[in-house]
């Protein structure tokens, strides 16, 4: 197993995916970089440094650099997709499925439904989101939830090197388009990732800890901040079992409801704000299905109903921490 | 009438009469389609809203002529003229609009999503403009395979204004990839009139042109015109020279949508354009004229498609609808 | 009182409201109808019938139609309205959001807040939404659910007359951007409308019927499919306390929870798929803020994880129908 | 230089000295702002993505310069340089850029997000493309309060692929309003070439020509140029032609945001702009030469600016934070 990060983990499945598949192509803003300047195509590989060696390696039928037009972006991956490609779309951040929506939604989302199981749309779209940047309101949104509300999409969100390897070999070798959140502040995080063939099936949620006291469900950068405040709890003696979902959409819910069966007590930590988010969908599942079980109300750590601030002091109030997390699980702890 | 040209020239393209007839036949089965459609919906039993292609015929066969199952075409809201001439199954068509179980979709898409995969159909589109860059998408797939194979993408008049649609035209110059956007200007969108909605006074091809491509113009609602411009477009995109446009001047007969009680019309206009612009009429006239076909040749067609719309329609009258257990079924390939 | 369906009551509104506020303007695709054509202006009124004779009447520079380019319309109305107009934009189908997103979600929705609270933008952007008319999956979305999630937006769903005319009159009369839901099944409604000025302040639910068993939280069409199931329950002599949201963001809390602590028995009616759903965010609300009132688990209705099929049969089967609201009532009741 | 006119012109053309004055502090505003930046941004303390507009500066002023605080204009993401030209109080911008609960939008925005209604500066903005319509909406309400005023939209060459862009430009046309297109054409969008990008072999204002509007072009690096060609563009806007766009051809000095390590720039590219394309330098160097103001007159501008931004950074450095519980406030104006 070798050690990298999100990033390299993501480049080195995109070259070896690509190798193994000439289906696979892949477009979006300076994915390539340079193009039509004097210093020539391949000056960044990707603005996050993802697509590195990819145009050196399979050149401009492949690796596609595009003009600013995100509709045109995913339309063109919906469109190569249904004709027998497997398009890699970059999205260079989630926000600007606002100016893309209609194709991700109502296209991509609905194709294979709409006309009768006989199509499908392999296609990948790649999305950098996340607050935590100071990039303010249109460059840190957790689009997620939105998302999760779409029939037809899969919604995928890697946490670890490995997972991110795992979770994109998955989306491409799979027939359905998939959502593929990448978090602007993962990006550094390292581990070990499986040599090989490596694929991780979609819901299919982690367990991160298990503790048996208290059930938490997170995903994205948020399971690291449980983490964090897992640690504190535990040296309190509390336990958690602490549940990566890796997908919300398709949703583990199987394993959300084993666990509040044993802890009967649930917080859920969600990057959105509150309204109709990934929060709500799991607490109100778990409300509906394991009403027996709880102990305690559920409790929801989210964002306010807010855009994202910009200021270091307003994005840091504005974002779930550990200790908020910590607060929460020590307060369905005290409910009798 | 300008933009007509002559049949011979048709011929001189390689069309042998055979094909004429085929062509003839497929803008009569069009025709028919819609014809009976119109009469059906009032009914009551058609659900949903239907756009009819009425009118149009020659634009969707004068290009779709050209294309084998490997070209891919994406589509509108107005699109059963494009599948019927792209080769979709006509009965399974009528069923899908019927909303029945053996419908081309499975009577989940309807009228505005009819699409057929095997024959290179990508899909009819209820969101105007979605199609174009759909079409570039096709493009790249089809420059990929290195068949000479293109991405084409019908688009409306009013489908011009989009941002989608100029999205898409930019980036097909970009990638330089063979897609081909075919705009027929029917001169309204809904209710609205070209001239007022497209801002160069309704000027289609030469905008296209503006994104750095080639355009050309052809008269939509005459078949050899529309299939000798589409000729030489195509000629040039399969050549490897990027993308094209074309304009295809042609008309609607019907409303928008059934229902469309069409007050934006001037006097006698329906009148006019059915009289001047009726694309079976100029073509069976021009053929016998030039006596290249007999009009018993075409009345026996006209009666094989009257009997195939006809038999379309019984059947999928009496088709059993879907059942409402699969309403769940087919969101993903892999659940 | 004069009696009138939906359309009239906002048809009249508008008039009124463009006669009393010069600042109003109108625009979208054929709101007039007949631009550019023999006809002549004014063909139709909007396709729905909604915008008649304000063309005749407030002329050319206040009622505009438009090309198809849904971000131009709804990035003209957002600039207007920081420019101190009051613009109502009509999305023709609430699907179209699809196109527009970006101009509803990350500007008209976070200027004020990204621009320190010093800018108001009052534009009221008109959709029409909802399945019953077999019209599909790109022209059939409840997309409620959907905005309800973006902060700084106001989602508003009149089910009355009367609530057409108050709630479209206090939008018109506030300063922040309304999302305002049409449902195309609902337009023929009738009802009495309150003469002269009218204004229903939003965040304050309708009980549409106290009954005490049961609690049905609402909104939109599925206020008129859960009556239908009260008819059929009262009955059975079982009484529901039936609770028309009007708006969905505010959210009117505090008449859900009362209803809920009286009732312990919730069943959240929503016509949108299930995730991340208003369903879900209404159960979730009520599991972790009325959890001890609780004496059943919370039933969600709602749309499958599905697009909206065509056939009669399936969108049917798809929507959510007096019949499963009964059923749901009835199981939250034979909880034990 | 092709492009550079007489600044005796820009006299005649009721511009005095004392203008001449204001705009040379402008420009070396934006300058001194930017260049100040480009070396705080390295301490850490200025939170988020900054785009430096350094180079642009006769863009902003030259074409801001012609207008008053009832003329709304739009902005993108490479903001600072507008909001100065237009007006924005320098000091709360500095304030607003280091994340203070007094900047201007109270540190809710930052960079990208500067607004400032009481000047007519609608907004900054981090979606490309999106300012174009909301100007276009802005000269709708400019034309109903019939002042000769206009809406003003600022974009880039790559913002001008965006559908946004284009359907603006289009909607424009159709309402015939005083909407005013201004593309910045400084050869780049992030990394890649307008030629590339630009399917028009990267010429926008024929582009915009193709949409049925009058464009202009000018030498965006230099104020004289800009400032005449922009009189005679919104002459004609606001004597109600309707909607009108300029290309103006500049460069920026620095990388797409701090930290771009600009791979794509030819050999000797930023030492030659830099040389030859400096507005303040020729601004200095032609007003000076033609004796239409003295070398010292522009040195104590200098220094008064380097006084005022000294100022503005420390001031900024030394504000306080925003309340953290102030992260909910503002969402509504009506809760
Ligand atoms: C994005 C979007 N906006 C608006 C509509 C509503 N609509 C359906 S067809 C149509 C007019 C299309 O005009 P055109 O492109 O000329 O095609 P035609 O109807 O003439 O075939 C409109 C406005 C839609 N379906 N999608
Ligand atoms: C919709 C959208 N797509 C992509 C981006 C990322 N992005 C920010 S600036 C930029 C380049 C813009 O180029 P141009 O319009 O030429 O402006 P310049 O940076 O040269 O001032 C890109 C791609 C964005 N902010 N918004
Ligand atoms: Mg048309
Ligand atoms: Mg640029």
């Amino acid at each position: 197993m070798a050690v990298m990060n999100i990033r390299e983990a993501i480049n080195a499945t995109l070259h070896s995916e690509m190798e193994r598949d000439s289906d696979i192509i892949l477009l979006g803003e300076d994915v390539v970089g340079g193009a039509g300047t004097a210093g020539g195509q391949e000056s960044i590989g990707g603005i996050w440094g993802t697509s590195g060696g990819l145009f050196a390696k399979f050149g401009p039928d492949r690796v596609l650099d595009t003009p600013i037009s995100e509709s045109a972006i995913i339309g063109a991956a919906a469109g190569a997709a249904l004709a027998g490609k497997r398009p890699v779309a970059e999205l260079m951040f989630a926000d600007f499925i606002g100016v893309s929506l209609d194709q991700l939604w109502n296209q991509m989302g609905k194709f294979r439904y709409m006309f009768g199981g006989k199509t499908k749309c392999p296609a990948v779209v790649r999305m950098i989101y996340g607050a935590g940047m100071n990039a303010a309101a249109q460059h840190s949104q957790s689009v997620y939830s939105l998302m999760t509300a779409m029939p037809g999409l899969k919604i995928v969100l890697p946490t670890t090197p490995a997972d991110a390897k795992g979770l994109l070999t998955e989306a491409l070798r799979g027939d359905d388009p998939v959502m593929f959140f990448e978090h602007k502040a993962l990006y550094g995080v390292k581990g070990e990732v499986p040599d090989g063939e490596h694929r991780q099936r979609f819901g299919e949620a982690r367990m991160v800890r298990e503790g048996g006291d208290v059930t938490i469900v997170t995903c994205g950068r948020m399971v690291n901040f449980s983490e964090k405040a897992c640690d504190k709890l535990a040296g309190d003696g509390i336990g958690v079992d602490l549940i990566d979902l890796r997908t919300t959409s398709p949703l583990d819910e199987e394993a959300i409801l084993d666990s509040v069966e044993m802890t009967g007590r649930l917080v859920v930590v969600d990057e959105s704000p509150p309204r109709c988010s990934l929060a709500s969908d799991i607490a109100a599942t778990v409300a509906a299905k394991a009403f027996t079980s709880l102990k305690a109300p559920p409790i929801m750590v989210t964002a306010p109903h807010t855009p994202v601030p910009f200021a270091r002091e307003l994005e840091r109030a504005w974002l779930p921490s550990p200790q908020k997390i910590e607060d929460a699980v020590r307060q369905v702890l005290g409910f009798r | 009438m300008d933009g007509q040209s002559n049949p011979r020239e048709a011929k001189g393209n390689g069309m042998e009469p055979t094909d004429l007839i085929g062509a003839y036949r497929r803008m009569q089965t069009i025709r028919m389609f819609e014809e009976r459609l119109h009469d059906e919906i009032k009914t009551g039993e058609i659900p949903g809203f239907t756009h009819l292609y009425c009118g149009q015929e020659a634009a969707a066969v004068g290009v779709c002529d050209h294309l084998s199952v490997d070209d891919y075409i994406v589509s509108t809201h107005r699109g059963h003229g494009h599948c019927i001439a792209k080769g979709c199954d006509v009965k399974a068509m009528m069923k899908e609009i019927y909303g029945r179980a053996d419908g081309l979709c499975k009577g989940r898409g309807g009228s505005m999503h009819i699409a057929d995969l095997s024959v290179g159909m990508l899909g009819a589109n209820g969101i105007v403009g979605a199609g174009a860059p759909q079409a570039v998408g096709a493009a790249i797939a089809a420059k990929l395979n290195g068949k000479g194979r293109i991405g084409l993408a019908f688009s409306g008049d009013g489908a011009c204004n989009q941002g989608t649609t100029f999205e898409a035209l930019n980036l097909a110059v970009v990638l330089k990839v063979p897609a081909v956007f075919v705009f027929e200007n029917n001169h309204y969108s809904e209710h609205t009139g070209v001239a007022y909605a497209v801002g160069t006074s309704g000027d289609i091809a030469s905008r296209a042109e503006a994104f750095g491509m080639k355009a050309w113009r052809a008269n939509g609602s005459d078949y050899f015109d529309t299939y000798k411009v589409m000729g030489e477009l195509l000629d040039y995109v399969r050549a490897g020279n990027g993308p094209a446009a074309i304009e295809l001047d042609t008309e609607r007969f019907y409303g928008h949508f059934e229902g469309d009680p069409q007050r934006y019309r001037g006097p006698g206009e329906l009148d006019r354009i059915r009289t001047e612009r009726d694309a079976l009429v100029s073509f069976r006239t021009r053929v016998v004229e030039a006596q290249i076909l007999g009009s018993t040749e075409l009345d026996s067609v006209d009666s094989e498609v009257a009997q195939l719309i006809e038999e379309a329609v019984a059947e999928a009258r009496a088709a059993p609808p879907p059942d409402p257990a699969s309403v769940t079924d087919d969101v993903y390939v892999e659940y």
